[in-house]
């Protein structure tokens, strides 16, 4: 069997996994290097970052590799534009967390594991088969889990510990999912042909419905989807700051980039009849309860984090919510929305890093945010922009955008109901981020931390994503525009 | 009904009932040792489907290096050899799980079940199949499969180590020497870092 | 000649364990159990598919042997996270709510 | 000088006026200045206006591209007719004899300059509505009016009762206004236009927009604004209270503008009036019991002020009355004849009666007695205003009554209309008011007692007008003598009165002028007719329509207010905090779902999900 | 060019005053405020009287377009708001919100005037966008700011309450907006286009539910914002709490985005669907005449009760706007004008007086206007006599053609006629409410000299501010046909000649 092979496509994945080795060499060699390790890391990821960029100026390209010959050829790796935009993006958020983490703290360890994961979701979003999905998720996944743990403190381990157990779970519940689509369809693919072939059995429909609500569970933990975010809370909290970064950025990007590569196969049997009402079921479970779920818990914290850890939950339904059509344009949507989503949060990540610094025992609470927006302008600016965009207020224009291409898909496939329940929870979501953006804007309080000594990493991540999102609300076409 | 069928049977029984017993007894040593059992039970099913190879690796990997570790980490979180008192569960919780796993199955088997009309026959596949197609066509999930396991080998040996014996070295060993933090532990002392820290100089500073 | 129906029934008896044993277990090392057994409940589905009919690319043999490693890579991790865990919460018990308040052990990570 | 051009500069003259009056209110002698020299040169294009009238209604030019707005044209034309030019000439006059009295007697008001500017706004939209030939213009005249009205009694604002009475006659006008406004609308609505002639073409043909009983609605809408605006009944009460305001106010009222709009503007809209018959059984039936019941009132009143108000309803319902009798044929010119006359006759009496109330300090009728004796040409005033109001023949106000008096019969004997209810009304009428007529000739002509005439006259320490004022009095005096000729002019389309008719009316003026002569007291004046304190409580309170408009209007609806407010906190916004309460212990109960935050939460739920998930595949299954 | 100075220099100014430029001084920034809302507003008016337009891509992907352009229909709103704009700014030299109660300071006045500037480009935006989805983001644009305005300059007395009103304020208008964009999503998506020219005829062979189910989502959405009863509950509190320029910008500007809204949206786009839902929308506009006139009765905050009269006063424009016909949306566009400057003038007085005296509450007997500030006094009689819909006055027109307008109307004649005669119901209210209010705070006795609560005469910008919008009263009142010339053929060619 022979393959056509497209190194330069699979370079985005490859590029970070030869840094890690190459890390890992010089580790070995010169135990002392370690900036040397984090430029090669940075680096690394950087070039991955550049060998994406012809994925989203080059249009008519198919950019597909690791194809079998013709006549059954099917490819493995299809790095077209909403592929490489994800990619791009998990590449440079894993990027910011690197910078958060500060080039002087990084250690073997984490360069390791961050390049791991993110190649691990470069490839997964590019997958087109069961088995590179699978295995690339799980790469995705696995240091990061490792990252929360690796950590001595009682209460990471405590969110490592529940991070974990969901993650086995789910684990399961994928290769279920795997094992139900291999048998409802034949086909280790993921592909619409496979998809229409078993469409036409009813009992194999019905099996293949059953193996994505199945796949979707699995892959919902990763979203924090409710009711598969119970780790969310606990993890973002108790883990490293820059972690619950990577997992609320990065991390978010592969999962939504693996939703996106189940559902793709949706569309050659979405206009059929009858309809995958189950998996437009399923998601519109997971989208409402998520939304409703994560904005209400979202209200009631105090713990800047925690309050962060719930709009998560909150965004994923959002991010869910354009997938519920089932079409291309439903998926474009999501990932613009986890695009934006993404930053923002980074940005706010950041932010409240370069407040805290790297000492928990501050207390993050709002109350000590009151006034920040005068005390620290540059600090509360970006944060502030960030809790706009998060909003969908403007002049977080980008935000408001993201939450218009993310109803628009809904709308238009007649999901009008569960767009008003969006409606009911943006406007519950305005509440969540006005009551934090009010705190910066009152009176500065004397009792406020102390900045840390140290603070230009984090601080350059905020006003980077601050520009980033500035210019895309001024121009959201560039992002929208990326995907498509 | 045939021989096949029969052979499958009997090692579907035993994986099942293992399976029951495993996830049922409050012998936490015991669930260890079924689960094996089932294992076993699982790979003769997969033997009679005529997958050698899985069948093979399954006993491997599983029985031959899971279950033992599985068997460490139960030792090693000092779980008693008679029955599991601490982690006892109350009935409701049993019977609601039960639920859980009957409905499971019950949803599976209708929506499989439906599938498999009839005998079909049975395809031996060859070991140098699967190696071509291995190493052929899944070339690459293959290998991103490496990188999984050594990002796995190094997660497992950092978390076990923990951060602060030997790879986040200099500034740990820097602590240690100013006595904020125990190096055993890795854990700073807290009231005086918290009070450090109040006032600016805080370990950034260090 | 083989019925298909015998793998598809052991594979859903042991996945309805699996869930039982993951949702029933408190100590988090017999969860490993619980997901081992939904995981063998598939491969069995995985296979059977293959032992039909020729499955694309061998996928009925190979992705089992995938998932097998991935499992594995995944016990190794877990294993040391529980005992990590075990090292700080003192305890392994799943149903252990969330240490009430951690500002206690100061040092910031990373 | 055409008579369109006179009409738009009657309109415009005063509204000018009125913006420099309020310019120069630093000096308000110079201000009340212009405004009298303004009046006088409206008086004079009133009179070129006489003559230049056509002797037909014909004077009316498109001025300009009527305003589209939507499917409604508004031309916003003035026209003027024969006897639209001899009430703008009567509104000018009074308007002037007012200002001119002003002057004097405001002399010491800081406020002066506002009074005078508000008179002359007031003048404007009297002579807006006189000369509209546009619904909207009627409307916005009228409502100007009222406001005007509103400042006008309110003037004294450092007083309570003024501010009430002025709060109470706007509401009470506004209250009616609701039917006047809504009836217009529908009339506009129905006609496409809100040009007088389009909603008279429209409405009074046999092809009306809508039934002849949506007809008659819209006309009885129109009547009842028109009842609040002339204090009809029941609309009645608010005029007495009115006179809290100055007295050149109330002459301005009373006698040329805004109670007798209503006649303007029903004699505008005669030829639809006079196909609906329900609104004119509406009218007639309430000028009837207003006629009789107002001049009932005005002879018990203690007050001579308040005298002059009742009778002034009583009056305004006589020209309404007319109105509402008058045939096709007939038309509306008798009633605008006795508005003419009554304009005269009550602008001399108010005026007269301002100058005797700065002489004896008050308007009560103890205070005035023998007040007339300070001149002789107050005597004379006041003797004939009162003649004239008592409808005494050949002066102008006997004259016009005649005319009603005819109409009402012709009204009568023709088919259909309140005419039989309206004849007898108006003759008892005639008797009542003959009779509190002579009783306050009596009171103020009886023989003086008093040393010192100018007991109170702080302000004016001789009590002597200036000579303006008298030169005002004077013609005012001599037009209610010779006012009648205007007949002769043919201005006002009046048919020959017959000479019984004025026989009979002189029989019973001196019937009701007798009763009171015979009743007249030696004592207090104000025992002529009421002896008990009770009853004559009763009198001044206008049989308690005050307290009732109280009981039975605003008392229920400051209650619903209380009740909306209430509804408006605790419920309507109840849903809003419902909501965010509904969020809060969503939350709550959210927050106890997570407070543990065990892993085994997390697995519990992914099993949670596996199995909602499977529920929904099964549920969804084809 | 003059489209992009409207746009372009509030909003720039704006949001520099608000971020750069939040340390200027107090004098620097009133200064460039002041040069932005004027260069803003004269670029506004000569863009009303030009017409220029812009149209090019801005989110291909989306369908949405920079299209801004002012049409006859516009073209009143955004000079009201070039107005209202420049005044605002100008009031701040007589009411300095940045400071609290006891004259510290509590905000930066640069922050005050940005968030002025950015509520007065969203209006201009969203006056001018001729684009769904991008009126939409310009609808939401004056959000924060006037969030800011609200909760940061409220009233400096209570915390408590600035808090409540402005998160109201925010949530409220939220709930309808994204309501609203549901709509226009659908809409959009039926439709195939966005442009709000191409969108009427591409709408037009939508199915009758279709229709409906758009025209609710979009009526209800804005409905919030006009506000209709029972949805206005957040107006009373912002416009109490709001510093005089955010009541001013919220009363004139902002509540004439949801009628703005009404007319481009539903009535345009969906006018069968529209018409179905009309009758309810003309019943909760005509109890919302009489709901606010009730309240206004017994209300004893000043602020509060001029909100609730904003509420009566919205539900005549809704009324007309009901009615579905040109004579309605005319009404209803006079009507907006109106209670845009008739609102923002009372509103400068009453803040003014809320200043002077530290609270609005009718029950403190004190000084009559009349006798003490005669000018403050004047202007304030002539606001009420506006409000009640005095002819010669601004508010006349409006409230007589919108009674006039759902006498013919489109369908449903006799639920809109009986809703028109409840409607003049509620002009005897305004009456009775506003001259209450005349009777309490505008005449009383005689004060001497050294009274307490001696409220010192307007004067300086004040005087201006109030001079100007109370001139535009009058015009307004006297001459109804310089908003009428304008607005006709828009309205024609939007009503498409409805009966």
């Amino acid at each position: 069997m022979t393959l056509t092979m497209d190194w330069g496509l699979l370079l985005p994945a490859l590029l970070p996994v030869a840094a890690l080795a190459l890390i890992l060499v010089v580790e070995a060699i010169a135990p002392t290097a370690r900036p040397v390790l984090v430029v090669l890391a940075g680096f690394g990821l950087v070039a991955a970052a550049a060998e994406t960029i012809p994925g989203l100026v080059g249009d008519d390209d198919p950019r597909l590799t690791l194809c079998t010959p013709a006549p059954d050829g099917r490819c493995m790796w299809d790095g077209g534009a909403l592929t490489s935009t994800l990619q791009l993006a998990i590449l440079l958020s894993t990027l910011a967390v690197l910078a958060l983490i500060s080039v002087r703290r990084a250690g073997v360890i984490e360069l390791v594991m961050l390049l791991a994961s993110a190649s691990g979701g470069v490839a997964v979003v590019a997958a087109r088969d069961l088995g590179t999905w699978l295995i690339t998720l799980e790469l995705a996944t696995l240091p990061v889990i490792a990252l929360v743990a690796w950590r001595d403190r009682r209460a990471a381990a405590h969110g490592a510990l529940t991070l974990l157990t969901t993650s086995l779970v789910s684990f399961g519940l994928l290769v279920l999912g795997t094992a139900l689509w291999v048998t409802a369809t034949g086909d280790p693919t993921l592909t619409g042909e496979s998809l229409a072939t078993a469409w036409a059995v009813p009992e194999q429909r019905t099996l293949a419905g059953l193996a994505t609500v199945v796949l979707l569970a699995g892959l919902a933990f990763k979203l924090s989807a409710v009711p598969f975010h119970a780790w969310t809370p606990t993890t973002l909290t108790s883990g490293p700051l820059p972690i619950s970064a990577l997992l609320a950025s990065s991390s978010k990007l592969a999962a939504i980039g693996a939703l996106i590569v189940v559902l793709a196969p949706y569309d050659a049997v979405v206009d059929l009849s009858p309809g995958p009402h189950v998996v437009v079921a399923a998601l519109v479970i997971l989208t409402v309860a998520s939304m409703l779920t994560g904005t209400v818990m979202a209200l009631r914290q105090t713990e800047v984090v925690r309050l962060l850890a719930w709009s998560t939950v909150a965004q994923a339904g959002w991010i869910l919510l354009p997938l519920t059509a089932l079409t291309v344009a439903g998926r474009q949507a999501a990932a613009v929305y986890t695009l934006v989503y993404a930053v923002a949060g980074l940005v706010a990540f950041a932010a409240v890093r370069a407040i805290h610094g790297r000492r928990v025992e501050d207390g993050r609470e709002l109350t000590a945010y009151t006034g920040l927006f005068r005390r620290d302008p540059l600090t509360g600016g970006a944060l502030a922009l960030a809790l706009l965009v998060l909003a969908g207020l403007p002049p977080g224009v980008i935000g408001l955008v993201a939450k218009i291409v993310a109803l628009r898909p809904a709308v238009s496939a007649g999901l009008w109901p569960v767009a008003v329940v969006a409606v009911v929870a943006a406007v519950l979501g305005i509440a969540v981020y006005v009551r934090w953006f009010a705190v910066l804007f009152g009176e500065p309080t004397i009792d406020a931390p102390a900045r840390p000594a140290q603070r230009r990493a984090s601080l350059g991540v905020a006003l980077i994503g601050s520009a980033v999102l500035v210019v895309a609300s001024a121009l959201p076409q560039l992002l929208v525009g990326l995907v498509s | 009904m045939t021989s096949l069928d029969l052979a499958f049977a009997a090692c579907g029984a035993l994986a099942v009932v293992a399976g029951l017993l495993a996830v049922s007894t409050r012998q936490v040593v015991h669930a260890a040792l079924w689960l094996v059992v089932a294992l076993l039970g699982v790979a003769g099913c997969l033997l009679v489907l005529g997958h050698e190879l899985v069948a093979l690796v399954l006993v491997l990997v599983y029985v031959g290096a899971i279950v033992v570790l599985v068997l460490f980490a139960l030792m090693l979180t000092r779980a008693p050899i008679g029955p599991d008192l601490v982690h006892a569960v109350p009935a409701w919780r049993r019977v609601l799980a039960g639920l859980a796993g009957a409905a499971t199955t019950a949803l599976l088997l209708a929506a499989l079940l439906p599938l498999a009309d009839g005998a079909v026959q049975r395809r031996e596949i060859s070991n140098k199949a699967v190696a071509t197609e291995l190493f052929g066509t899944w070339v690459w999930p293959f290998e991103a499969l490496s990188v999984l396991l050594l990002a796995a080998l190094i997660a497992a040996l950092a978390v076990s180590r923990g951060a602060g014996a030997g790879v986040d070295t200099s500034s740990d060993r820097l602590l240690a020497r100013l006595g904020h933090v125990d190096p055993a532990e890795g854990r700073s002392d807290v009231s005086q870092t918290g009070k450090k820290s109040k006032d600016g100089s805080g370990e950034e500073a260090r | 000649m083989i019925h298909l129906a015998g793998p598809h029934i052991v594979a859903a008896f042991l996945v309805g364990l699996g869930v039982m044993g993951v949702t029933v277990r408190r100590n988090a090392v017999l969860l490993l159990i619980g997901v081992e057994l939904i995981l063998s409940g598939s491969l069995i589905l995985l296979v059977a598919s293959g032992a039909a009919s020729t499955s694309r690319w061998e996928a009925s043999s190979i992705l089992p042997l995938f998932v097998i490693t991935i499992a594995a890579a995944e016990v190794v991790v877990a294993l040391a996270i529980i005992l990590t865990a075990f090292r700080h919460r003192g305890s392994i018990d799943l149903d252990e709510p969330l240490p009430a308040d951690d500002s206690s052990d100061g040092r910031g990570a990373m | 000088m055409s008579a369109l051009t006179v009409s738009h500069w009657l309109v415009g003259l005063p509204v000018l006026a009125a913006l420099a009056t309020l310019a120069l209110r630093r000096t308000p002698h110079l201000a009340a200045l212009v405004a009298v020299l303004a009046s006088l040169a409206s008086v004079v294009l009133a009179t070129i206006g006489l003559f230049v009238a056509p002797t037909r209604f014909q004077g009316i030019i498109q001025v300009r591209e009527p305003v589209q707005v939507g499917g409604i044209e508004m031309p916003f034309e003035l026209g003027a007719g024969p006897a639209t030019a001899a009430v703008a000439a009567v509104v000018a006059l009074v308007a002037a004899a007012v200002l001119v009295f002003t002057r004097w007697y405001l002399e010491d008001d800081d406020r002066l300059a506002q009074f005078a500017a508000t008179v002359s706004l007031f003048t404007a939209a009297m002579m807006l509505v006189v000369h509209a030939r546009d619904l909207v213009l009627t409307l916005i005249g009228w409502e100007v009016m009222g406001w005007c009205s509103y400042l006008l009694i309110g003037h004294w604002s450092r007083k309570e009762s003024a501010r009430r009475a002025a709060y109470k006659a706007f509401i009470v006008t506004r209250v009616a206004d609701i039917g006047f406004v809504l009836g217009i609308v529908g009339l506009v609505a129905g006609a496409g236009s809100t040009g007088l002639d389009a909603v008279i073409d429209a409405w009074s043909g046999p092809d009306t927009p809508a039934t002849p009983a949506v007809r008659s609605a819209l006309l009885a809408l129109v009547v009842i604004g028109v009842l609040g605006k002339s204090a009809q009944f029941p609309f009645q009460d608010w005029l007495p209270d009115a006179m809290e305001g100055p007295t050149p106010a109330s002459a301005l009222i009373h006698a040329a503008t805004m109670v007798a709009a209503g006649t303007v503007v029903l004699a505008q809209l005669f030829p639809v009036l006079v196909h609906a018959d329900g609104a004119r059984w509406l009218l007639g039936i309430a000028t009837a019991v207003t006629m009789v019941g107002a001049a009932a009132l005005a002879l018990g009143q203690s007050d001579l002020k308040r005298l002059l108000a009742w009778s002034t309803v009583s009056q305004v319902a006589i020209m309404l009355s007319a109105l509402a009798t008058a045939t096709e044929e007939i038309g509306p010119d008798p009633a605008l004849f006795h508005m003419w006359s009554h304009a005269v006759f009550k602008s001399l009496l108010f005026l007269t009666i301002g100058w005797l109330s700065v002489v004896a300090g008050s308007t009560l009728a103890v205070a005035l007695r023998g007040a007339g004796n300070v001149h002789q040409l107050a005597r004379v005033a006041w003797l004939f205003g009162l003649l004239a109001l008592a409808g005494a023949p050949f002066v102008v106000g006997g004259l016009s009554k005649e005319h009603v008096l005819v109409t009402a019969y012709e009204g009568a004997i023709g088919s259909g209309g309140p005419g039989v209810i309206v004849l007898a009304a108006l003759l008892v009428t005639v008797v009542l008011t003959a009779a509190y007529a002579m009783r306050a000739h009596l009171v103020v002509t009886a023989p003086l007692e008093r040393a010192e005439p100018s007991a109170a006259g702080d302000d004016h320490p001789s009590g002597m007008p200036s000579d303006a004022v008298l030169a005002a009095l004077a013609v005012l005096t001599v037009l209610t003598v010779v006012g009648g000729l205007i007949l002769i002019t043919g201005l006002f389309d009046i048919h020959r009165a017959s000479q019984w008719w004025m026989l009979l009316t002189l029989l019973l003026i001196s019937i009701g002028a007798g009763v009171s002569w015979l009743a007249r007291s030696s004592g207090d004046p104000r025992d002529a007719f009421v002896r008990t304190r009770r009853h004559r409580a009763l009198a001044d309170r206008g049989l308690g329509f005050d307290t009732a408009y109280r009981r039975l209007i605003a008392d229920p609806v400051l209650g619903l207010a209380r009740v909306v407010a209430f509804l408006d906190r605790e419920v309507v916004d109840g849903y809003v905090r419902g909501a965010a309460a509904s969020a809060g212990i969503a939350g709550w109960f959210a927050e106890r779902g997570h407070r543990r935050e065990a892993p085994s939460a997390g697995v519990g739920l992914v099993a949670l999900g596996l199995i909602v998930a499977a529920g929904t595949a099964v549920l969804t299954w084809r | 060019m003059a489209l992009i100075a409207m746009l372009v220099v509030p909003g720039a100014v704006g949001l520099w005053l608000m971020t750069g430029g939040r340390a200027l001084d107090v004098a620097t920034a009133r200064v460039i405020a002041l040069v932005a809302a004027v260069v803003g507003g004269a670029a506004a008016v000569v863009a009303s009287a030009q017409r220029p337009v812009i149209d090019r891509a801005w989110i291909p992907d989306l369908g949405v377009r920079w299209h801004f352009e002012i049409d006859g229909i516009s073209a009143p709103l955004v000079a009201l708001t070039a107005v209202i704009g420049v005044l605002v700014v100008a009031h701040a030299w007589a009411e300095q919100p940045w400071l609290d109660a006891s004259g510290g300071e509590r905000g930066s006045a640069a922050t005050y005037l940005g968030a002025l500037l950015l509520v007065v480009t969203g209006a201009f935006a969203a006056f001018s966008a001729r684009d769904a989805v991008l009126f939409f983001i310009a609808f939401e644009v004056v959000l924060v700011p006037m969030w800011v305005l609200i909760g940061r300059y409220g009233d400096p007395h209570s915390e408590a309450k600035r808090a409540d009103a402005s998160a109201r304020f925010i949530l409220y208008t939220a709930i309808g907006s994204t309501l609203m964009l549901v709509g226009i999503l659908l809409l959009v998506w039926q439709a195939g286009t966005a442009d709000f020219a191409e969108l009427p005829a591409a709408a037009a062979d939508l199915s009758l539910g279709q229709q409906t189910l758009i025209a609710t989502l979009l009526t209800l959405g804005l409905a919030v914002k006009v506000p209709v009863f029972p949805l206005h509950t957040w107006l009373p509190a912002a416009h109490t709490t709001a510093p005089t320029a955010g009541s001013v910008l919220l009363a004139a500007v902002l509540l004439k985005l949801g009628t703005y809204g009404l007319v481009r949206l539903p009535l345009a786009n969906v006018p069968d669907g529209f018409s179905r839902i009309a009758p309810v929308l003309a019943i909760a506009g005509v109890i919302g005449i009489l709901w606010g006139g009730l309240i206004c009765l017994v209300e004893r905050d000043l602020k509060r009760l001029i909100a609730f009269s904003s509420v009566a006063h919205m539900g005549f424009v809704v009324l007309a706007l009901a009615s579905g016909t040109e004579t309605g949306v005319q009404a209803a566009l006079i009507g907006n004008i109106a209670h845009g400057v008739i609102s923002a003038l009372l509103f400068v007085i009453v803040g003014g007086l809320k200043h002077r005296w530290g609270s609005v509450d009718l029950a403190i007997v004190r000084p009559a206007l009349r006798e003490v500030s005669p000018r403050l006094g004047f202007a304030l009689i002539l606001g009420l006599a506006a409000g009640l819909g005095l002819p010669g006055l601004a508010g006349f027109w409006g409230e007589f053609v919108a009674l006039v307008a759902p006498w013919n109307p489109a369908q449903h004649t006799g639920i809109l006629r009986t809703c028109a005669v409840i409607a003049a119901v509620g002009a005897a209210l305004a009456a009775a409410y506003s001259l209450r209010v005349a009777r309490i705070v505008w005449v009383g006795d005689e004060v001497s000299a050294d009274a307490p609560h001696r409220a010192a005469d307007t004067r300086g910008l004040e005087l201006a501010v109030v001079a100007v919008l109370g001139a535009a009263v009058v015009a307004i009142g006297v001459a109804p046909v310089i908003v009428w010339s304008v607005t006709a053929d828009a309205v024609s060619a939007l009503v498409g000649g409805a009966p």
